[in-house]
């Protein structure tokens, strides 16, 4: 990764407000075009981006109100891949703590949630988190 | 906003068919679990979750269709789900409902299988 | 308009590439949609965000290679307008110094060109430049 | 980029039908003109062009266009839209492509009114 080349960046600061992921779905979508990736491959950053999103809208309680996307074409001569990342300014996690979710455990257990990190990894085909007490940083790449 | 999820049901064969259009989000979880109590209180045992009009969810709402499985087992019941986007489909893989849950391709495919 | 409180902002950075301006109708058609605005309207603003975006890229000459853009809902209990704003860091111009565009006077002369303020004005409900040697802001606003 | 240009030329009734798809940017434009120009040179006098596929333009596109007309004038020939969006035909309104062009609602109703 460190060899490729920004070839163009998008930024996008969103408001922490229902449904507001979908305004960065909008713009992974744009950015992954204009690369030519393929349709399904889109469709799985959609999915990565809006998981992103809504841990940042709900867990990081940032003061700031709003979260900030930044969109990276990489590569030298020829678009590779799309590095996409999440930063919210909020009270951070340890993602080493974070146990993996297997659905036999939440059947009948009060808490069904805990997918979203195991989604994001899925869909891309790098994840890196950052996080401390000046907030997190999601890094996902998905080649073209 | 747009992003509301709107649902359908129809029976067929025995089947309780819903059918979504829009973002599962938490609240499209939501209005799909208390259609799902509602069928499952009628008396139905086999619902067939068509998502042919929706092309986007989040784990949230995907979450809360766990609950519509516990009933399930509960009640010795079937869920079943078709028309998935590949996505949504790696989706459910990721969350393991595919073990819990049929997944078909589409509805002639899953009327087949759940219907008698 | 300045009665209206900001409902949620989202904001956009562009870097000035081919058609990046793509990335801009998206985030707006993101924004319009979700206070519901009609199909055709939001239509209506894609063009305009087109013509603001084309029009900081190729004669603001900004030497930051970026432009920044705020897509602001307004409205105090229900979503009234949107609010878009495209601004650039470049040359800026005097906009009571460009003369309307007539299609008689564009055949058979050099230049067809000068369109992009007129569509921006048809398009939307209010337009103001403010430009300067610090660059140029366009405000445009349209109601749900 | 996802966003050129693709066109196809079809005859109908001795009016060349150029189809497009996609955005009508600058380079939109110029692939246009150039296509006319063929025409044109091939003896074509009458053109429409069919934006059934093209959702989004741009002025700089647009007013290569204007080129088009112009040629139109010199050979006392005829070129003609259908299948514009609202916000295309909005368009060529504030640009007055209406005065020297003509619009129509789709391709029947432009070749009963180009065609001879
Ligand atoms: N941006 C974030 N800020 C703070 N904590 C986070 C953030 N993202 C994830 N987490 C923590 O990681 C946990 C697991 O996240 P995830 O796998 O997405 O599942 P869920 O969001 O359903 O809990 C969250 O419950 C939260 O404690
Ligand atoms: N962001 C800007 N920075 C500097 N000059 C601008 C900007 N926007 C518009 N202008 C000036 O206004 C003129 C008219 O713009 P417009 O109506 O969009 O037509 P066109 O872009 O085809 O020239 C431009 O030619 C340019 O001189």
């Amino acid at each position: 990764m460190a060899d490729e080349g920004i070839m163009r960046e998008v930024t996008l600061t969103l408001p922490i407000a229902a449904d507001m992921e979908i305004a960065a779905t909008k713009t992974a979508t744009a950015m992954a075009e204009s690369m030519d990736m393929a349709a399904d491959k889109v469709d799985e950053v959609r999915m990565a981006v809006v998981e992103a999103c809504i841990n940042a809208f709900e867990h990081s309680h940032t003061e700031e109100g709003k979260i900030f996307l930044t969109f990276a074409v990489l590569g030298d001569d020829e678009a590779e891949s799309l590095r996409i990342t999440v930063r919210d300014s909020g009270q951070g996690f340890v993602p080493e703590d974070i146990v993996e979710s297997k659905i036999g455990d939440k059947i009948h257990s009060e808490s069904k949630r805990g997918w979203g990190l195991q989604i994001m990894r899925g869909m891309m085909d790098t994840v890196e988190i950052e996080s401390g007490k000046d907030g997190t940083r999601v890094v996902m790449t998905k080649a073209r | 906003m747009t992003e509301s999820l709107k649902l359908e049901i129809e029976r067929r064969d025995g089947v309780a068919v819903v059918y979504t259009e829009g973002y599962i989000n938490n609240l499209g979880g939501e209005e799909i679990a208390r259609v799902a109590d509602t069928l499952i209180k009628d008396g139905h045992k086999v619902l067939l979750l068509n998502l042919r009009g929706t092309k986007i969810v989040n784990s949230i709402g995907i979450s809360i269709l766990i609950e519509i499985i516990e009933k399930m087992i509960e009640i010795e019941g079937r869920l079943a789900f078709c028309n998935l986007t590949p996505t949504i489909e790696k989706t459910f893989h990721i969350m393991g409902l595919a073990q819990y849950a049929g997944i078909f391709a589409d509805e002639p495919a899953a009327l087949a299988e759940l219907a008698n």
